[in-house]
């Protein structure tokens, strides 16, 4: 029952301290992050739609929007995955080998997916 | 006698690693699991740059895209997907808390999700497909740049939604044997490998569809 | 991880006396090797050869060092410390020297920094923009290279004009003509799989790289400036390799370089005989086609000894003309040789499979060709034999008279009938020859 | 001596149980998920690949002994050939026989039972079959003819269903060498026993940690790469087709992130046998043991910075530079350990044992490769040497030289541990002089060629290169006969070799601490290592060896 035992007391409550303050829902923490997922989503499709609708002004401002849009929405994600990642992956229970072993390729990743887009896609501009 | 040995000391000494305790066992799973997905990332990422290169280069085919491909039915199954990531992980906690019954209920539930999902998927593939957009590229319709792009991650990561469900299908049928009461760590990896898949499609669905 | 100097190795006489030989040897080898450097690279016919060759001898200075140093601890030990064959016994229990290991991580850090250094410099020196390119008397001209599989061709548009106020285009084959001092500067374009034009006696080397026709193709630049040898009595021609795999005629894959003494001798040599070419066509359609095939890569492919072609990949054109009757049953001669040039997929030879690029009077074809070029190259493939299938007497009724029934394209041949005319059939094919050199095929 | 007397107690019972007992052959014929006998299973494998591909090199050599085409029929047929010798030589033979040592030795080394996933360990090693049967066929049905590095259009719009088969085959070792990898990971990580620590690792070990590292980072980059490749090839699409609005450096791009570190993967295990076996033929410790540990992470990580030093000729002008640099730079970490190494000889006893001999070689001969490969980075020399016979020589001198030499080292080296019997030292002197001298005459005159302008992958050349070609082929010739000379040795040795004993080297390392072969359980219980791994020259360790041959004495 390690296994078990080990993660008794983060999992089988169901108070989870929010803003300071202690709420009780069934499932406890698992409930709330997904309840933050959905909000989280619901926030990403309405402000994609709504800036979509925004994008065709003068070509300036809509490639601002364009940019906005981008972060906003991607950070959006990247907090969404890390939720995930953090709560329901239990990263937060796991020893820092597991952390590393999860950032090396994102890092290797994220770095080869810059110079990729970095490159021009055709030519040298001759 | 050589054969003899030789054949079964193997065989005694691996038998469920009967020589392993079970932390160590539990240790090496789940390590073993993460490296994998560690590698998935970096394949997944490769499928990715395909499509942002499409993005960042051919704008007004993606936008036009978009206006087709409408984001209710994707949203849809994007809450479909994060919802069996939940019933996952509260399978997980029930069989933790010893509950098998529970724990069947929930992986139950993520299972159907997943099916739910591909079935979303479909739907949407065979509209794209009226829609034209293929995943060949013919210089005839204006999507030749598109249909690869956006079938080969969104294609893949199918794939692994639906491995995933055979999984679960596989986790119930052991758990339903009383597999999981002593060790959920079965279970723990599936979760891993679901989770990883959900996670991807958060990203995939904001750089893909949203964006 | 400190190591106590009373079990430092006690280094015996024989290994000094080895250690002294070597550090000589060493020195006098790395002089002698660096003395007959020249040897192993080409001749340094190019302004650029001169930096990368003293970059190399760097190279070899410092690479001859480290490895003579690593050669020589080798020996040392390899002599100085064999264990005797009745000591059973360890070496010392030594296990590293902080000061040492910092020392020689230090150092080769340091030599690295300076090889990138001297590099960097000579990357910028050799690469930066000419200011007058390809110059020709005067003025600049555009040179264009197209590689396809699995012959190079060049083009110079000249800022000449035809008859016609057309600019003339020479093609100049395989062969790149330039004069010592002319910041030649390419533009490399690619038919079909990548290619990478290398002139070893030059040390520039650049890929030609497949880009979207519609996009403009993707066009690369490779620079460089021949430079004097002495001693050579120019013109001298310096050989062009194919440096990336392209498939079963890689290696065939060459050209040449021809450089010229000076400027005037590449107008006397080359330039305006070219032009003066162009301008007048030989009425003669066998002697013009001999010159229009060769503005094609007929030669990648076909063997055909009177023009010294060598090619494996398709069927021989030695000789064809005796062939061309008999190959398809219901064929004229010239019937046959007009379909397989323009419409090469209607009948291959046996034992050969479909591989020719499209030729024909489709702007989109890889290689335009026009109805007049296409009868002159006839006419010359109709002396190609012993004794010719074709009707040799009157060639200017057969030919067009094919063409015409095989593609229902009159062709109006008005060789010798007045400058004007032929040169403006000149004329028109001039730019479509500049147009499917550069990459705006269509 | 506590420390002695606990664990090898228990071995000296051990011994009474079961003596010196080698499986039956038959048992690597089968599935199996002993890590010894799939360690073996991976060597004879890979080796068999070896020789498979050693004679395409020769097919090679011989068609390359006139200027023109002779014994092939066609340039594609040439061009199909050395791709496969390459694909088996790198994809068949190198990383798989890595795999076998690492599987065989890595556990016993760190004192555990078994490899963490022995399942996975028998399932990976089983891929590597299937898969070349599929390249091989691809061999025969319209051959892959665009080189192992394949690169677009040639390999996608102008190359027969070979080149798919060809992917495929890649594919599968890919997904096998990721699995091997997690595998070796996890198993150093978490099978340690206690006293293990993990600066008490051999440095075999270490390497084989980093190059699982480098292998699960960047083998699914090869993946990811081919799967678009195969997509170009049957799905219709147009990655890496330009006229379809694809980029054919894309490709470049992905396979050099994956193959660069992957030469990284083909030669740091082989570093890691070097050190073993120079410290424990010249009886003193590795000098600066950590630091020859670090070097192979720092090696594994600039080995990531650096892919594009194989595109110099097609990359943008101005990413060039960069790449130089980061390049260079990989000569730092690889010097620390030639000069550790060369630190670790110096004043030790050296014996001149075969696997030390192979040792040796790689030393002197790795360090040519090694310069000629800093000579290519410095970006205006590789312009001019760049895909030629230049190239092909660095390459033979790092993988030959390098690798292959580490390999021999290794088979010598623990040849007695597998089989329970020594090679024979006379043939394996033989052996070595006529693979150096055959090795250096043949890819050292490579460098000249290349810089004088011969080109690389032709069948046809220049005729002025022909003298020094037929220089190549001959030593070729003779490289290849030296190659016969040791599977004879192995063969002969395996049957008539003398009884090795559990520790022929008196060596520190756990591995040697246990009968040869080993039990299938490797040790009775957890052995306790000796303080270093490689503390020679002391009391104490004199002690432990004297104690571990009491031990065994039985089994002599
Ligand atoms: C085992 C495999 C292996 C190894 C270890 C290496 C090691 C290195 N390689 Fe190599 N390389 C290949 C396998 C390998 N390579 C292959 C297969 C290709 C061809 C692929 C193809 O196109 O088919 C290739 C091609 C290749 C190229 C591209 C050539 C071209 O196509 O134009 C380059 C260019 O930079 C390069 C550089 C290097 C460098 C700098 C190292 C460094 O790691 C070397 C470092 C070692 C030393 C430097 C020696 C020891 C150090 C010292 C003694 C310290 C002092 C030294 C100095 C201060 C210089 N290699
Ligand atoms: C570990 C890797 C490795 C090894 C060990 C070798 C070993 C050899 N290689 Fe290899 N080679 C490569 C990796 C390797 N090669 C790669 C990656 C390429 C690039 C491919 C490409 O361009 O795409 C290449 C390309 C290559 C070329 C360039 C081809 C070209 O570009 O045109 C040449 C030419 O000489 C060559 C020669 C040799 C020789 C003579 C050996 C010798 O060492 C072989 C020694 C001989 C044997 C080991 C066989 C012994 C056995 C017999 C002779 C008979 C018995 C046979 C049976 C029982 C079946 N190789
Ligand atoms: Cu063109 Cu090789
Ligand atoms: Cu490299």
């Amino acid at each position: 029952m390690t296994e078990a035992t080990h993660h008794a007391g983060e999992h089988h409550s169901n108070t989870v301290r929010l803003l300071g303050r202690e709420i009780t829902v069934e499932g406890g923490v698992y409930t709330v992050v997904f309840g933050a997922l959905a909000v989280l989503t619901v926030i990403e499709v309405l402000s994609a739609e709504f800036l979509k609708g925004a994008i065709h002004d003068s070509p300036e401002s809509a490639a601002a929007l364009q940019a906005i849009k981008a972060v906003l929405l991607l950070g959006i994600a990247i907090i969404k995955s890390s939720l995930v990642i953090w709560f329901y992956m239990h990263l937060r229970s796991e020893k820092p080998l597991i952390a590393i072993v999860i950032l090396l390729p994102l890092l290797i990743a994220g770095l080869s997916i810059m110079y990729l887009l970095a490159i021009p896609p055709s030519g040298y501009g001759i | 006698m050589a054969e003899l040995t030789a054949n079964q000391l193997p065989a005694v000494a691996h038998d469920d690693h009967g020589h392993m305790s079970e932390e160590e066992h539990n240790n090496n799973m789940k390590l073993g699991v993460w490296l994998y997905l560690a590698s998935e990332i970096v394949i997944f990422s490769i499928m990715i740059v395909g499509y942002i290169i499409l993005r960042i280069n051919e704008e007004d085919v993606v936008a036009q895209a978009h206006e087709q491909l409408g984001v209710g039915l994707v949203t849809a199954n994007t809450f479909v997907l994060l919802a069996s990531s939940f019933f996952m992980v509260m399978g997980l906690r029930a069989m933790q808390a010893g509950n098998r019954p529970g724990m069947l209920r929930w992986i139950g539930l993520t299972a159907l999700g997943g099916i739910v999902f591909l079935c979303g998927q479909y739907i949407e593939y065979s509209e794209l497909a009226h829609l034209g957009i293929v995943l060949g590229f013919d210089t005839a319709s204006e999507w030749s740049t598109f249909g690869m792009r956006f079938y080969a991650p969104t294609f893949f990561h199918g794939a692994h939604v639906f491995v995933g469900v055979i999984w679960a299908l596989e986790v119930m049928r052991r758990g339903a044997k009383g597999r999981y009461d002593h060790n959920p760590i079965g279970i723990e990896m599936f979760g891993l490998y679901w989770h990883f898949v959900d996670v991807v499609w958060i990203m995939l669905f904001t750089l893909i569809y949203l964006v | 991880m400190e190591n106590n100097p009373s079990n430092r190795p006690s280094i015996s006489p024989a290994a000094v006396v080895v250690a002294a030989v070597f550090l000589l040897v060493s020195v006098i080898g790395v002089n002698w090797f660096t003395s007959f450097v020249p040897a192993v690279l080409p001749p340094q016919a190019s302004a650029e050869s001169k930096s990368v060759d003293e970059l190399f001898y760097i190279l070899v200075i410092i690479g001859g060092i480290v490895f003579f140093l690593i050669q020589g601890m080798l020996l040392i030990s390899v002599i100085a410390f064999r264990a005797r064959d009745d000591d059973p016994g360890d070496g010392p229990p030594q296990h590293g020297n902080p000061l040492l290991e910092i020392i020689w991580t230090i150092i080769p850090a340091l030599v690295v920094i300076f090889l990138a250094v001297i590099s960097y410099q000579v990357w910028t020196q050799n690469s930066e923009p000419k200011a007058a390119i390809n110059m020709v008397d005067g003025e600049e001209i555009a040179i264009n290279v197209s590689g396809a599989r699995y012959a190079w061709t060049h083009t110079y548009a000249t800022n000449r004009l035809d008859a016609d106020g057309e600019p003339i285009v020479i093609n100049s084959g395989d062969s790149l003509h330039t004069y010592i001092g002319q910041n030649v500067d390419l533009r490399l374009q690619t038919m079909d799989v990548i290619h990478s034009y290398w002139v070893p006696a030059m040390r520039v080397k650049q890929d030609l790289l497949p880009g979207n026709p519609a996009t403009g193709g993707r066009p690369t630049e490779l620079r460089f400036t021949p430079a004097r040898i002495d001693g050579v009595d120019y013109p001298q021609a310096y050989p062009i390799v194919c440096a990336e795999l392209c498939g079963d005629g890689h290696g065939r894959m060459r050209g040449s370089v021809v450089v010229y003494e000076d400027e005037s001798q590449f107008l006397e040599l080359f330039y305006e005989p070219a032009i003066h070419a162009i301008l007048n066509p030989p009425a003669d359609p066998v002697l013009r086609g001999e010159i229009v095939i060769q503005e094609y890569i007929c030669n990648s492919c076909h063997v055909l000894d009177s023009l010294g072609w060598t090619g494996s990949t398709g069927p021989a054109m030695n000789g064809i003309a005796d062939r061309a009757g008999e190959r398809v049953p219901g064929q004229s001669a010239e019937e046959y040789i007009v379909t397989s040039v323009w419409n090469s997929q209607a009948f291959v030879v046996p034992g050969y499979t479909e591989q020719m690029a499209a030729f024909g009077p489709d702007q989109l074809d890889a290689y335009y060709m026009e109805a007049e070029q296409l009868y002159a190259i006839v006419a010359y493939l109709c002396t190609q034999g012993e004794d010719s299938d074709c009707d040799l007497e009157n060639q200017t009724e057969a030919i067009p008279q094919a063409i015409s029934t095989v593609f229902g394209i009159d062709v109006d041949i008005t060789f010798g009938r007045g400058e004007s005319d032929e040169s403006g059939a000149m004329a028109d094919e001039a730019p479509e020859a500049a147009a499917d050199e550069s990459e705006t095929s269509d | 001596m506590a420390t002695i007397a606990v664990p090898l107690g228990a071995q000296g019972e051990l011994q009474e149980a079961e003596a010196v007992r080698r499986p039956a052959l038959s048992e690597y014929l089968r599935w199996s998920v002993d890590h010894k006998i799939i360690g073996v299973q991976y060597g004879v494998a890979s080796f068999l690949f070896f020789l498979i591909g050693g004679a395409m090199a020769m097919g090679i050599r011989l068609e390359l002994w006139t200027p023109d085409l002779d014994l092939m029929v066609s340039g594609s047929a040439y061009n199909s050939l050395f791709t496969i010798h390459g694909t088996i030589m790198i994809f068949l033979f190198i990383i798989p026989m890595w795999a076998a040592f690492g599987n065989f030795v890595v556990p016993l080394q760190l004192g555990a039972k078994d490899m963490a996933f022995p399942w996975l360990n028998a399932f990976a090693f089983w891929l590597i079959p299937p898969a070349a049967v599929v390249i091989l066929l691809g061999y025969f049905v319209s051959p892959a003819e665009a080189g192992w590095t394949s690169y677009p259009p040639l390999s996608t719009l102008f190359s027969g269903d070979g080149q798919t088969l060809w992917a495929l085959g890649a594919h599968l070792l890919g997904i096998s060498s990721i699995m091997g990898s997690i595998n070796f990971i996890v198993t150093i990580f978490n099978m340690r026993p206690p006293q293990m620590t993990i600066w008490r690792m051999p440095l075999l070990c270490w390497a084989v940690l980093a190059t699982s590292i480098i292998a699960v980072m960047a083998t699914p980059f090869l993946a990811g790469a081919l799967t678009l490749l195969l997509l170009d090839r049957v799905a219709g699409t147009t990655f890496f087709d330009a006229a379809g609005g694809g980029d054919v450096l894309l490709w470049q791009n992905i396979f050099w992130f994956y193959s660069h570190p992957a030469v990284y993967i083909m030669v740091l295990p082989g570093m890691g046998v070097l050190s073993e076996v120079l410290s424990i033929h010249s009886r003193k410790p590795v000098f600066g043991y950590r630091m020859v540990g670090l070097s192979s992470m720092g090696i594994a990580f600039v080995g990531f910075t650096v892919w594009a030093h194989h595109m110099f000729t097609s990359l943008q002008p101005e990413l060039r530079i960069p790449f130089m640099i980061t390049t260079m730079i990989i000569a730092v970490p690889t010097g620390i350990k030639m000069f550790s190494w060369l630190g670790t000889i110096w004043g030790g006893k050296i014996r001149f044992t075969s696997a030390m001999l192979f040792a040796l070689g790689f030393l002197s001969l790795f360090v040519i490769g090694g310069i000629s490969g800093v000579m290519l980075a410095a970006l205006p020399f590789d312009i001019h040497v760049h895909d030629t016979y230049f190239v092909v020589s660095h390459f033979h001198f790092v993988l030959f030289g390098g690798s292959v030499f580490a390999v021999y080292a290794a088979l010598y080296h623990w040849f007695p541990k597998v089989t329970g019997r020594m090679m024979n030292e006379r043939l394996g002197r033989i052996h070595f002089v006529f693979t150096y001298f055959g090795f250096l005459f043949t890819f050292f005159p490579m460098h000249v060629v290349g810089m004088l302008g011969m080109p690389r992958r032709v069948a046809v050349y220049a005729p002025e290169f022909q003298h020094w070609n037929q220089v190549i082929s001959l030593s070729a010739f003779v490289l290849g006969f030296s190659t016969l000379i040791v599977v004879y040795n192995v063969i002969r040795s395996y049957n008539h070799g003398p009884i090795a004993g559990a520790n022929p080297w008196r060596a520190l390392t756990l591995e040697w601490q246990t009968t040869s072969p080993p039990p299938a359980t490797n040790f009775v219980d957890d052995p306790i290592p000796f303080e270093e791994p490689y503390g020679y020259g002391t009391e104490a360790s004199a002690a432990y060896l004297d104690a571990v041959d009491q031990a065994f004495r039985r089994s002599r």
